[in-house]
């Protein structure tokens, strides 16, 4: 009786919590978080992936986003694909030919499959392209397509037209924004397709654990060879320490975006290996030229001499990357590798300033988002620009805010990055400097001129790559004179793998094949 | 009892209306469109006014609103993410477990070593135990546990290599973000049980029980300690809903998916359902542990218990 | 009823109390023994050391800061300060119980009333639950307390009610010595009477001795035999009942009678005590009453009082009385 | 009872009691000395909060750089004294928004009591609903990052505390008998709040802002560290040490030290709050 009372009490106390540990969440036993180290020396067929974000969708209509692309580079496949040179390869469509300035003819692959058993033929193409073109969130891609003249010839022969002669087509079909999704696939999912992705790729969606991990597993259907691996997980490790950690233990096989940090540590290790590429991203710190005194062109030159590149590569980004000479990368087409950089020198941009009447210099901001790497950018270029009496003062804005005010243009200097993704000019310079894309689109600088419209106009809308070519050379020229940039850094990615990982390639736009992966 | 249960439940009625009303109105006059951070650097001027039409972003304030109340008193409904087109209710509930998890097991930690540690220090007041175990106590409030979980990272998982750095999967993962989290608790419900404790054993009727020729064991156990819990029960409940809602920079450092980092995110990325959803449920979450909380008082007070009659 | 068999003697016993701003004599010296079945009051004002002497029979002063300097306190024929916790637990709640000044404070507010008398009884008795609920339901309706309230908390019952509830408690195991601290301060005039009768009663069903710590003279003429006045830690006077209302000797008492409001005397003042008690930790040098007391002499403040015998079993701790 | 006259004398008493509390002395002097420093870190600083020196990165401790230097070369001890200047500005400022705020709101509804008592007692109770992390994160959002906007952030989370404060002593209060005097001489509500309520309830206040601040230090580093907040280079602990975190496995002197400074600044807060608490009110002291 009397002790019953305190039993009573104490009871209760432990239940309420056993109830809250045990009960909610049975404990997860994730394969792939098991340490491999308790694992007998057999053949491993799990792949686990580790990487900075989680999935947001896997509906390549309604993101964009990297960490997404990652995961449905592996489930969804694209008419044409360009391999890890940037060559463009058959996919899902085996041959394409220019049929006339504005179409295209594919002969589609037969026999394929989408993981809900269906099959893939030229209605799924309209389809997909029809939905594609509505979705606003990827209308910078596939906007260039007409729906209107999507016309099936058969079942396996489908034409794609533009409204204008686009010569950068068959690169944006190789985007993953366009790649194929099944009718009958995505009327199932309704809202919750996202969730519930059916491609035609080596793997397919097997479990999601919100904000922890997606767990793909192989596709036995798939048309082309099958991977060794039996499943990838994709973990969600959002600090590089942590990711170089879990790498170094063992308990993921393969990293990406090893942090700068982390680089000589991954390097030296000897169970692991560093894979280092160039990638197609691009930083830059931009002028708003629509704003005093930046509409003066000394000024944005002065400033170009009056930052130490080097020392802020060194050491904001520790080495990885390098030096960006102008706003292409060297493995973008037609990157023009001959533009003479700058240089530091306080002198001439002293000279510069003074001729704009500026010797004794301004105030002004410079803003950033919340991005690290940025926001040591523009504390180094804040303290280097006293030496020309700017006064500068930096702000860090969250993303949204940050894309309201740049795209409003209520801002004078900024830092941000641009990804090359297709791999060809038009889509490292139309968006970010031609006139008709200010602001929101994608020229935060408001800058443009009438002859470098004309070439990025051109440059789209020509077929012949030489001219293409020549074109985008010339307008590169005059974006380097003209300074609406500092150029900053064209970047890498670094991937870390334990040793025992093999066929690992990286691909310079950041989707990583996996199904290519094998363990030795 | 009954009574007094509904009361507080109707009672909260209007309280998460306002939070309902607060959040949508601070989100609304947030600058950040979300319709542009979907779309990125590059989106041209009409996709983002499409997008802003189809998420229904372009209705004035009072229509989205009350849209909000509508489908959620009428259809239960509070709507699908921006981001992923989850429903919100899902979104939550697969994250929630987790925080649940992490609050719950750095609660058990807090209890585990804050209460022994308490009652010891009381019952060897001005003891070496007592000065040593205060000391440590008042660092352990101070100390940001941000801090504290890279510390421990640095220690345990980088120099020792003993404990895993990120996730939340096995017991192993689970040990450094509890303790992590439990610190402060911890050292909260120390001080609260020492001097909860300090204040009960002055009381007549401990003197009494040791009148009786009961072992000191007993008066502690028994006597003391059931009146000293009484408050010590509230400061736990506290500090769980705290624990609960304050999980975002444990979450953070040790890459642990729960509910914090989603609200951060979509904070972040102006995903504004699972704003409003989010703090909507841990909004009710934790007034109804603090209800659960006067519930659990009355069973263990039964001053208490009378009075709700 | 043997009134010679002694059932407690205190002899030489100091009690200090050692703080950081100082230390405290609580109790001093102290000399007193009770027989079987006699009623021996302690009588003094607020911090005259009452409850120490209380607390230092039953061994529950806390240490520290208190501390038993020197001295004994023989129990039944054994020297309690000589036993170890465990035989010490044995006798307390058995042997020797304790009613303590406080109803509304002394029981534990989150368990019934019946657990914390049937506590005792487990404790001492060698009985199972059940049984010792059942004894408790006796020892309430023995308080006058029906036996069905057995499961109600203190805070349901009246501090009178309490009191009964306390009472039982030490009356429980039937101890050979109950000592009780102030039993009725607390309580509303009407009901002391009440409280003081029972216990009376109950005293004399069970044969019990009893120890009456009160600073009510009133008390002191209602219920005991023997009467110890205590002030600043000494017993400065010590005889039986009669001979304290008759000739009371040190100017102390005879000033406790001077503040007692008497009908029947046509004085047209109360003669109260000049002054207050002096602070523990700074006692005056000899006689500790010398500021105080009307007779003082110049060797007050020097010589410290021995016990003077007056008459036969009259002692007197002043050097009025001192050759 | 005549509450002018013994207006200084408990204060006297207050601090007589505290001076004798050693823990609270050693608080007292760690926020002295954070004071201090403040004050005149352009004189005790080695290096300014901003010199960069390029090649002198990520140096450990040595004798030109006690604490060592960040990613940029900047001296992290004279970061760390100008970070007091930023943490202490936070937390005084924010607990000061608080209490007004709070004071105000509480000794409102204590006094005019019923509807209006009622309404401000939800709105508390809706503010009291949302986490305060969360709570916080919005409002910079919505605010934009900044000293300022953070002190606003982290004092609107810590209004809830104080209305409730004051509200309760003010409800204590307000029968007494020298309120009562106040009234019959027809004093106005305004001058009977201000003059006789608040200094009643201002013991309960001080305890609550004491440890109050300590806690809007850490929740002004806590928001940092998650990335929302100053704009660099202010030299704000909680933001170092988020900059650590990318060199904590090779040079955790970046993340260790501005975590000390604010361990020890807390530390100091609480050994302080917990010492007037005591002498405030010397019935809670064991």
């Amino acid at each position: 009786m009397i002790k019953n009372k305190k039993i009573l009490v104490l009871l209760s106390l432990v239940l309420v919590f056993s109830l809250f540990v045990v009960g909610c969440g049975k404990t997860e036993d994730t394969p792939g978080t098991d340490q491999p180290a308790d694992k007998a020396p057999e053949v491993r067929d799990t792949l686990i992936v580790g990487q900075g974000a989680d999935a947001k969708i896997l509906d390549p209509h309604a993101t964009n986003d990297q960490p997404s692309s990652r995961v449905m580079k592996q489930i969804y496949e694209t008419l044409i694909t360009q391999n890890e040179q940037m060559e463009l390869e058959p996919g899902l469509a085996v041959s394409w030919e220019k049929v006339d300035d504005l179409t295209f003819e594919f002969k589609l692959r037969q026999g394929v499959k989408f993981h809900n058993g269906e099959e893939f033929k030229a209605s799924d193409v309209k389809f997909t392209l029809l939905r594609a073109v509505e979705s606003p969130t990827i209308g910078h891609i596939v906007g260039a397509i007409d729906p209107e003249s999507i016309e099936i010839i058969d079942d396996y022969t489908i034409r794609i037209s533009t409204k204008n002669p686009f010569a950068p087509l068959l690169a944006h079909l190789a985007h993953g924004a366009s790649s194929m999704l099944n009718e009958k696939a995505v009327a199932e999912g309704g809202d919750d397709y996202g969730q519930n992705p059916v491609g035609t790729g080596p793997f397919k969606l097997y479990e999601w654990k919100s904000g922890d991990s997606i767990e793909l597993v192989r596709f036995e259907d798939f048309h082309g060879a099958q991977p060794k691996i039996e499943r990838i997980i994709m973990r969600n490790i959002p600090e590089g320490t942590n990711r170089a950690i879990e790498l170094e233990t063992g308990a993921i096989d393969i990293a990406f975006d090893i942090a700068p940090t982390d680089v000589n540590r991954i390097d030296e290790n000897k169970e692991l290996t560093l894979v280092r590429d160039p990638n197609l991203s691009t930083a830059y710190i931009g002028f708003n030229a629509a704003k005093k005194p930046y509409d003066d062109v000394r000024v944005r030159q002065a400033i170009n001499y009056a930052i130490d590149m080097d020392s802020i590569i060194e050491a904001v980004y520790l080495g990885i990357g390098e030096p960006a000479i102008g706003p292409l990368g060297a493995n973008v087409w037609a990157s023009h590798r001959g533009l003479t950089p700058y240089g530091f020198d306080v002198d001439k941009a002293k000279e510069l300033m003074k001729e704009a009447g500026l010797e004794d210099g301004f105030k002004t901001t410079i803003w950033t988002n919340e991005n690290q790497q940025r926001m040591d950018i523009a504390e180094i270029v804040q303290n280097q620009l006293k030496a020309i009496n700017i006064e500068t003062e930096v702000k860090v804005l969250e993303w949204g805010s940050y894309l309201d005010g740049t795209a409003a243009g209520e801002h004078d200097m900024f830092i941000l990055g641009w990804t090359t993704v297709t791999g060809d000019p038009d889509y490292g310079l139309y968006p970010l400097f031609h006139s008709e894309q200010y602001g929101s689109a994608g020229n935060r600088t408001f800058w443009s001129t009438p002859r470098s419209d004309e070439l990025l106009t051109l440059g789209r809308t020509t077929a012949d790559p030489e001219k293409r070519k020549e074109y985008y050379m010339e307008a590169q020229e005059i974006i380097r004179d003209e300074a609406p940039w500092v150029f900053t850094w064209n970047g890498e990615n670094v991937s870390g793998t334990r040793n025992n990982v093999r066929g690992f390639m990286q691909h310079p736009a950041g989707h990583h094949k996996l199904f290519t992966v094998y363990f030795e | 009892m009954h009574k007094y249960i509904l009361r507080r439940l109707l009672l909260l009625i209007p309280v998460m209306l306002g939070v309902a009303f607060i959040v949508f109105t601070m989100m609304y006059f947030t600058p950040g469109d979300p319709a542009a951070i979907m779309l990125g650097e590059a989106a041209s001027e009409h996709d983002v006014e499409r997008l802003r039409e189809e998420m229904g972003l372009d209705r004035p304030f009072i229509v989205q609103f009350s849209t909000y109340i509508k489908n959620l008193v009428v259809h239960q409904d509070i709507g699908r993410s921006y981001q992923s087109k989850k429903p919100v209710v899902t979104a939550i509930l697969e994250r929630f477990p987790t925080t649940l998890k992490l609050a719950a097991l750095g609660v058990l930690v807090a209890v585990l070593l804050g209460i022994p540690t308490g009652i010891i220090s009381a019952t060897k007041q001005y003891s070496i135990f007592d000065s040593a175990s205060m000391v440590a106590a008042l660092l352990g409030v101070s100390m940001p546990n941000f801090w504290q979980g890279l510390m421990s990272i640095i220690v345990f998982s980088v120099w020792l290599g003993w404990l895993p750095s990120s996730g939340f999967s096995t017991p192993m993962h689970m040990i450094l973000p509890a303790l992590t989290i439990g610190t402060s608790s911890a050292a909260i419900i120390t001080r609260m049980t020492r001097s909860s404790m300090l204040e009960v054993i002055r009381q007549d009727y401990i003197r009494t029980a040791r009148a009786k020729g009961q072992k000191e064991f007993i008066v502690i156990t028994r006597h003391a300690l059931k009146n000293a819990l009484i408050p010590v029960l509230t400061v736990v409940g506290l500090q769980f809903g705290y624990l609960l809602g304050g999980a975002v920079l444990t979450e953070t450092i040790f890459s642990i998916p729960g509910v914090g980092r989603l609200m951060v995110d979509a904070i972040k990325q102006r995903d504004f359902p699972i704003v409003q959803g989010g703090v909507l449920f841990l909004a009710i979450t934790f007034s109804f542990m603090n209800l659960l909380i006067d519930i659990l008082y009355a069973f263990v007070d039964p001053r208490i218990k009378s009075q709700y009659k | 009823m043997d009134k010679n068999k002694k059932m407690l003697s205190i002899n030489n016993l100091s009690i200090h109390y050692i703080t950081e701003e100082g230390t405290v004599a609580a109790v001093q010296d102290m000399n007193l023994e009770v027989a079987e079945g006699e009623t021996l009051g302690l009588v003094g004002e607020t911090g005259a050391g009452k409850t120490t002497t209380a607390l230092g029979i039953m061994r529950l002063i806390p240490e520290p800061p208190g501390k038993i300097v020197q001295g004994e306190i023989v129990f039944q024929g054994k020297n309690l300060l000589d036993m170890t916790t465990e035989q010490m637990r044995e006798i307390r709640g058995n042997k020797i119980s304790m009613i303590f000044q406080d109803p509304m404070t002394s029981l534990n507010p989150v368990i019934p009333v019946g657990e914390q008398i049937a506590e005792v009884i487990i404790l001492h008795q060698n009985v199972n639950a059940r049984e010792a609920l059942e004894r408790a339901a006796e020892m309430l309706e023995k308080v006058g307390i029906p036996p069905e309230r057995i499961k109600e908390y203190p805070h349901q019952f009246s501090g009178g009610m309490r009191q009964r509830v306390v009472i039982a408690i030490a009356l429980a195991c039937n101890p050979k010595l109950l000592i009780a601290d102030e039993p009725t301060t607390a309580l509303d005039v009407t009901i002391q009477a009440q409280v003081l009768k029972l216990m009376n009663n109950l005293k004399k069903e069970f044969n019990t001795s009893m120890i009456m710590i009160t600073h009510d003279l009133g008390v002191v003429a209602e219920v005991c035999d023997k009467v110890a006045i205590m002030y600043a830690g000494n017993v400065i006077e010590y005889t039986d009942k009669k001979s304290l209302f008759t000739e009371p000797r040190h100017p102390y008492t005879l000033g406790l009678f001077g503040s007692i409001p008497s009908i029947e005397d046509d004085e047209e003042r109360l003669n109260p005590i000049k002054g207050l008690m002096p602070d523990p930790t700074n006692i005056p040098s000899g006689c500790p009453f010398h500021p105080r007391c009307p007779k003082v002499m110049e060797i007050c403040s020097e010589k410290v009082p021995k016990d003077t015998e007056v008459s036969k079993g009259h002692f007197v701790k002043c050097l009025l009385y001192e050759e | 009872m005549n509450k002018q006259g013994q207006k200084r004398g408990p204060w006297r008493e207050v601090w007589r009691r505290l001076k004798q509390n050693k823990a609270a002395m050693v608080g007292l002097a760690i926020i002295l000395i954070l004071v201090f420093s403040a004050i005149f870190a352009d004189f005790i600083a080695p290096y300014g909060y901003d010199d960069q020196d390029l090649k002198a990165r990520l140096q450990g401790p040595s004798m030109q750089h006690f604490l060592g230097t960040d990613n940029f070369g900047r001296d992290i001890l004279s970061r760390i004294i100008y970070g007091s200047r930023v943490s202490l500005q936070v937390g005084f400022i924010a607990v000061g928004i608080a209490i007004a705020v709070g004071g105000t709101l509480g000794a409102i509804s204590g006094y005019y009591g019923k509807r209006l008592d009622n309404v401000i007692m939800r709105l508390m109770d809706v503010l009291l609903a949302i986490p305060g992390i969360l709570l916080a994160i919005s409002i910079v959002a919505a605010l934009g990052s900044g000293l300022q906007n953070v002190m606003i952030a982290v004092g609107i989370g810590s209004i809830p505390g104080y209305a409730r404060i004051v509200r309760s002593s003010v409800l204590t209060i307000r029968e007494q008998e020298f309120i009562e005097a106040a009234r019959a001489v027809g004093a106005s509500d305004f001058r009977i709040i201000t003059k006789h309520i608040i200094p009643n309830a201002l013991a309960p206040i001080i305890v609550q802002s004491t440890l109050g601040v300590a806690g809007a230090i850490l929740s002004a580093a806590g928001l940092s560290f998650i990335g929302l907040g100053f704009q660099p280079p202010t030299p704000e602990w909680g933001a170092m040490l988020s900059t650590g975190r990318n060199f904590i496995r090779d040079h955790w002197h970046m993340t260790a030290f501005p975590g000390l400074a604010i361990m020890i600044t807390i530390f100091g807060l609480n050994l302080l709050g917990d010492g007037l608490r005591d002498a405030l009110d010397p019935r809670l002291k064991n």
